[in-house]
């Protein structure tokens, strides 16, 4: 199978979406945020030039734009680059996006996707460093992808061009640089099917986007600890594979949530509490949460690396929950 | 006690010119050498409007600047040693490590803070404007920001505040042509862009923001009004960054022709003082700056990191 | 002496007061010299002037802003967001500004300012006017969230909002406004963090949060009659959650149900069951209970707009719930 | 003015701006017998938007805002969905989810609606987008109040309107005169500080004009313009057309102050009592285009009362139809959060 980077999937599914369908246009310039990958999307761009609008810096205009545009019979994806400017336009997204489809009683669909780039990526700081999807998900009415790997990228984006509905699409910049196989003739991926990258029975670790590839990287760590874990990456959070975390939950006895959100009503909170109420009689340890921590992203390097879930945080959350001493 | 801003430079700005453009070059040095991470946007080029408005202020006006906000900060007193070591993230920083280059913060001096957000700063100056007109002080605000920010909402609703409520508020924009890394023209049909405030009834004045001697007097006219109770003013000071929007930027374009001499405001400056027979004034300046900046970076480069119970401190008011 | 109010006027009053009080304290919204909508602002204006009560445009995003300038210029104010679904219009400046500047600065700066916000269902309003966002607020470090539910503590909770150095969510349900209770005479402050045992029980632990304090005292006396002991906890402040309030109730109860009219899905009930769940695991005997709408907007329909606030019956659906566990 | 139209035409302009008129008559009245929650009238501005968008055809796309039941019948919505929606009814053009703010038909063109003030403005600009990407000829229509220029979505959305010269008509209705909080005669708004609105969009180069409310003739054939340079890739227009606040809008909960109306009063001055003489004589477009119709003699007096009549059977059949509809079904509620998925 052949392999590609993150960042390439990035513009190959970008590419198969224009290519795939006239409607689909692209608004905005940073899918690949600020990183040297950029410039491949320019191609894209140069190859597309009709198909692809340059907005303003006005994202509350051009993401509402994108709606309106979705209204009229585009299928338009918008990029809000970094997470933290979705708030310039939560007005759009949260307060029209989101309910156009039930307040007009299944009168008008919004077929669109919102792009944004989440996450401590370095030197962010307080201002460019946050993961939105907890807020939009307390919000009816938005589907969210957060895929971890080139494969799952294109098909659940793919999905997500397809869909009737305004889908969230969360990147991190920190997944650009990871390869993966992707499949020839990669078909789109449903929504609401978690996948489970690693399979185990000690412990279940529930992670999203770059998380996933942490929780990954500590597992194996773990396995030559004795300490078998399985990760469950829900691939959407909206719609969520409840199911797919419970039967793990049952399998392993023990849930470790690990989250890039901050920590109160986060992503974790939110999974925690389903377990919690569903799966009370399986569970053999509390749930622990790990998350980023309740103050906003320091810039200095080690204070930023203090606040986010590390490798090495999730190891020693792995071995408390399953009582492990540290240090085995 | 009505204070008159001085319409006048001479040499002690050429000084503060040269300290801002040392400290970015050196900022960019330790950004290639990896001693400083995170988003670094250099105000190379620009440095006219920063040392013509700061210079014209008192101690007490209260300056918000934007992601590139060093000059500013500088020219408005700040330490460069706590300025670098705050772009190092060390615990000797201005913020403790905590802000970083877009959230640098010297309330001290009178530069309030900075924000990472495009047009972000504008309210807050709007805020700081009202307090110091409904508290009856005289004190002005500041809020420097690029031509990006004009098309952003905020921007709008900023305007029609100021001039509703005849806030004492110097809008500066610094227009260099280049909004992140997309011309002007890519992002608005509108050319000149002090028109907007005009629709809103504010004094405009577009000027050349590459030459100290006219943003001086400009500035000075637009603080002495806002003073005096003749409400906002709105600054378009057209200049030009040398730099690409960020250092690291791989789609950086602008090589020898945007280092003209003919636009660094440094240089022209320079010209301008030789002109006036100021030349024995002048000698030594850039050496001896060049020189304390050095000292300064290296000062903060040896400066302890935070301490991890740093890390949890000031998220709300200690009790 | 205190006397019989309703809600609103707790809230006028305390305005006024402050008013009087701070010089530095002044009030910034659209329509405020007009009282608002629902006239907490009613006759302020005429105390005050045009310089402590300051009608705005329509510009949510730029007001809030201006709020915080003035607010680091070390003044107090309190900015009224017509609607709590307006706030998403000002999401940037009090998430990225608001919230954020004490930190970024290592407490060079603090912006002391209350963010009046109304909110809820009732009225048919609709989608963008009925919504309940406490769980997007407590998501965003260095805010501080407060939702009174009773007349009591709409003084106390905005007396202590408004004197706070930090920036404070102050939210009204605007099914609350008309309802009646006993005003404090003075000027206490209801401290921020704490949460209030409004109902002593032992079989089980609710918590609500505002409107739906009420709804759950009701349906404990329901339960009583039934010999089920319902102790009912008004959670009061968002953020900071008081959380050894909960706890000790939790393990003297053994059981918790959250209450709230908010979204269920990432709502506070959520952090409120993650929560205790990760410390007083090994005290529940049954799973918690998250009781809140559903995963849909709100409908405007006032038939459905009832169905979809949770009421006394689903309450005590909850508590049954808890008590008869598989 | 009267519009360069022909009489019959004429005379459905006039039936719908009556209809208009009884349908919210009856709602302020149903309003007063029952709860049906808080709303807004469009009374005092039928003038401007009936003749404007009566002349919009079959996939033109319009977003408008909370005051928005005239909008509706402008373009031929029906009284009876209408109101079942405004009363949260399974019959109403939205199933009762939107209600008053939110009321949309799209298949009269109002594809949703939006109750943020200002919240339609990117909406309408996205529509333009999509329209011309599309290749259509369609145009999209934004209607505002004069507060929504407040809003930095405005400015926003203006700019890439302009940019993109997309097919896009803003039609501001400015009621501020009178406004809640304003003094009289204060135009445009106490918190706008431009002194002419339609300054705000010409600073873009957008074909701006400013007209008088209550001329019929003015409404329609600006629109006329604008929709013709919209379908001919000329860019967007702005229309500011200045609408008088009518007293029963005052405070914020509507209240029959003048009356229900009375058509006799067009051709008859001495029914005019004098609380309310200066809107009946001079602020209702209402009667003044009665006035014109008959001046004109494209209508009798009896013709007019004969329309009248059938309005107000209409309006009152639909809030019957209304008041007998079944609510939805509970389980609707949990209905339509999402489109229906493919897979």
């Amino acid at each position: 199978m052949p392999r590609m980077l993150y960042a390439e999937a990035v513009v190959e599914v970008l590419r198969r979406s224009v290519e795939g369908d006239d409607r689909v246009h692209l608004m905005g310039q940073y899918f690949l945020g600020l990183t040297p990958h950029r410039t491949m999307v320019g191609d894209l761009y140069r190859q597309y030039p009709d198909r692809v609008y340059f907005p303003p810096i006005a994202e509350l205009g051009y993401v509402g734009a994108g709606i309106g545009a979705a209204i009229a019979g585009l299928r338009p994806i918008v990029d809000c680059a970094t997470a933290s400017f979705t708030f310039q336009a939560f007005a759009q997204i949260l307060n029209e996006a989101a309910n156009i489809h039930y307040m007009s009683g299944g009168q008008t669909s919004v077929p669109m996707v919102i792009h944004y780039n989440h996450g401590v990526r370095g030197g962010g700081a307080a201002q460019h460093s946050h993961s939105p999807q907890a807020m939009m998900w307390n919000t009816p009415g938005l589907e969210i992808v957060t895929p971890s790997n080139p494969a799952d990228l294109i098909g659940l984006v793919l999905t997500a061009v397809a869909s009737d509905n305004p889908t969230i699409w969360v990147d991190h910049v920190r997944l650009f640089d990871i390869e993966g196989e992707v499949p020839e003739n990669i078909e789109p991926i449903p929504f609401g099917r978690a996948s489970i990258p690693r399979e185990g029975t000690d412990l279940t670790i529930f992670a999203s986007s770059w998380m996933v590839r942490r929780s990954l990287e500590a597992s194996e760590l773990l396995a030559s600890e004795g300490i078998s874990v399985e990760v469950v990456d829900p691939r959407t959070l909206v719609p969520l594979d409840e199911e797919a975390i419970l039967r793990s939950v049952a399998k392993t006895g023990r849930l470790l949530v690990v989250d890039e959100c901050h920590l109160r009503c986060g992503v974790g909170a939110e999974i925690a509490a389903t377990v919690a109420e569903h799966a009370y009689g399986d569970l053999l340890a509390p749930i622990r949460r790990l998350a980023t921590l309740d103050v906003p992203v320091p810039f200095s390097p080690p204070l930023e690396q203090y606040v986010e879930p590390t490798t090495a945080k999730i190891l020693a959350a792995a071995r408390s929950v399953t009582g492990v001493q540290s240090g085995a | 006690m009505v204070v008159t801003a001085p319409a006048q430079s001479g040499p002690e700005d050429l000084e503060m010119m040269w300290r801002i453009r040392a400290f970015e070059e050196k900022a960019s040095e330790l950004f290639a050498r990896g001693k400083i991470s995170g988003l670094l946007h250099l105000a190379i080029g620009q440095e006219a409007t920063a040392v013509g408005v700061c210079g014209a202020l008192q101690p007490t006006d209260r300056v918000f600047s934007g992601h590139r906000p060093h000059g500013h900060a500088i020219a408005k007193g700040a330490e460069t040693g706590r300025l670098f070591a705050e772009l190092a993230g060390r615990r000797t920083g201005y913020c403790g490590g905590k802000g970083g280059s877009m959230h640098l913060a010297a309330p001290e001096v009178g530069f309030v803070t900075a924000t990472g957000i495009v047009a972000g700063n504008l309210p807050l100056a709007l805020g700081a404007a009202l307090s110091s007109k409904c508290r009856g002080e005289s004190d002005v605000a500041v809020a420097f920001f690029g031509d990006g920010a004009a098309q952003t909402g905020l921007f709008h609703e900023c305007l029609n505040l100021a001039s509703l409520w005849q806030l004492p508020v110097v809008l500066v924009c610094e227009n260099n042509g280049f909004a992140e890394f997309s011309p002007l023209s890519a992002h608005t049909v509108v050319e000149r862009l002090a028109d907007h405030a005009d629709t809103y009834g504010i004094p405009t004045e577009t000027i050349d923001g590459n030459d100290l001697t006219v943003v001086r007097p400009a500035a000075a006219a637009a603080i002495d009004r806002a003073r005096n109770g003749g409400g906002p003013s709105f600054l378009e000071c057209l200049t030009h960054r040398l730099r690409g929007h960020y250092e690291g930027d791989p789609t950086l374009k602008r090589g020898a022709a945007a280092r003209d001499e003919a636009k660094d405001p440094i240089q022209r400056f320079t010209r301008f003082l030789h002109d006036a027979a100021r030349s024995a004034e002048l000698e030594g300046i850039e050496v001896r700056v060049r020189a304390e900046v050095e000292q300064a970076a290296e000062e903060a480069l040896a400066a302890p990191w935070p301490e991890r119970d740093d890390l949890l401190t000031n998220v709300v008011a200690q009790p | 002496m205190t006397k019989t109010i309703r809600y609103i006027d707790a809230i006028s009053s305390v305005l006024r007061q402050e008013l009087e009080r701070d010089d530095d304290v002044f009030i910034l919204g659209e329509d405020v010299s007009y009282g608002g909508p629902f006239g907490a602002t009613a006759g302020l204006s005429a105390s005050f002037g045009p310089t402590r009560v300051i009608d705005t445009p329509i510009s949510e995003g730029a007001v809030m802003g201006l709020a915080v300038g003035a607010a680091l210029s070390g003044r107090r104010p309190i900015v009224e967001v017509m609607f709590a679904d307006f706030v998403t219009l000002a999401m940037d400046q009090l998430v990225n500004h608001a919230a954020k500047i004490r930190y970024m600065t290592d407490g060079q700066l603090s912006v002391p300012m209350t963010i009046r916000v109304q909110g809820g269902v009732g009225g048919g309003f609709g989608a963008q006017h009925s919504q309940s966002l406490e769980a997007w607020f407590l998501h965003v470090p260095g805010l501080k969230v407060v939702a009174p539910s009773s007349v009591k503590d709409a003084a106390g909770l905005l007396v202590a909002a408004i004197r706070d150095d930090d920036p404070v969510v102050y939210l009204e349900h605007r099914g609350l406004y008309w309802t009646k209770g006993l005003g404090a005479s003075d000027e206490t402050p209801t401290p921020i963090g704490t949460a209030a045992v409004v109902r002593s029980g032992s079989d089980v632990t609710v918590v609500a949060v505002s409107r739906m304090v009420g709804v759950a005292v009701s349906a404990a006396e329901k339960l009583a009659e039934d010999d089920i002991d319902v102790e009912v906890l008004d959670l009061r402040s968002v953020a900071p959650i008081d959380w050894a309030t909960i706890d000790e109730s939790v393990r003297r109860t053994r059981r918790l149900v959250v209450v709230h009219e908010a979204v269920v899905t990432g709502g506070l009930g959520a952090e409120l069951v993650a929560g205790v769940h990760a410390t007083a695991f090994e005290a529940l005997i049954s799973p918690a209970v998250r009781v809140g709408a559903p995963s849909t907007p709100v409908p405007a329909s006032p038939f459905l707009e009832c169905l979809y606030a949770p009421d006394t019956d689903d309450v005590i659906a909850a508590v049954l719930e808890t008590l008869h566990e598989r | 003015m009267l519009p360069d139209l022909e009489p019959e035409a004429l005379v459905v302009l006039l039936e719908r701006m009556i209809v208009a008129r009884r349908f919210e008559e009856e709602l302020i009245e149903l309003a007063g017998d029952r709860d049906i929650g808080h709303f807004h009238v469009y009374i005092g501005q039928e003038s401007t938007g009936i003749p404007a968008l009566s002349l919009l055809e079959q996939g033109d796309l319009s977003f408008t805002n909370h005051r928005n039941h005239g909008h509706l019948i402008a373009r031929g919505a029906e009284p009876g969905p209408m109101y079942a929606e405004i009363l949260g009814r399974a019959t109403g053009y939205c199933r009762g989810k939107g209600g008053t703010l939110h009321l949309a038909s799209a298949e009269h063109g109002f594809p949703t609606t939006s109750s943020v003030t200002s919240g339609c403005i990117p909406l309408a600009v996205g529509a333009g987008l999509g329209l011309q990407r599309l290749g259509s000829d369609r145009v999209s229509v934004c209607l505002v109040g004069d507060g929504a220029l407040e809003e930095g979505a405005w400015h926003e959305s203006a700019n890439i309107a302009a940019m993109e010269r997309l097919p896009v008509v803003f039609l501001c209705e400015n009621n501020s005169l009178e406004a809640l909080g304003q003094r009289a005669g204060e135009y445009p708004s106490s918190t706008m500080a431009a002194s002419d609105l339609t300054e705000l969009a010409s600073v873009f180069g957008i074909e701006s004009v400013a007209i008088d409310g209550l001329d019929t003739r003015a409404a329609h054939q600006t629109m006329t313009e604008a929709v013709h340079r919209a379908r001919s890739g000329g860019g967007p227009t702005f229309i500011e057309a200045r609408t008088v606040r009518w007293p029963g809008n005052r405070p914020i909960w509507p209240e029959l102050a003048t009356g229900k109306t009375d058509l006799s009063m067009a051709w008859d001055a001495s029914l005019i009592r004098p609380e309310h003489a200066i809107w009946h004589r001079e602020q209702d477009g209402l009667l003044g285009f009665v006035r014109e119709l008959l001046d004109s003699g494209c209508v009798t007096s009896d013709a007019a009362l004969g329309l009248d009549k059938r309005a107000t059977e209409r309006v009152r059949e639909g809030l019957a139809f209304a008041l007998d509809s079944p609510y939805p079904e509970p389980e609707e509620a949990l209905e339509h959060v999402f489109a229906p998925r493919g897979d």
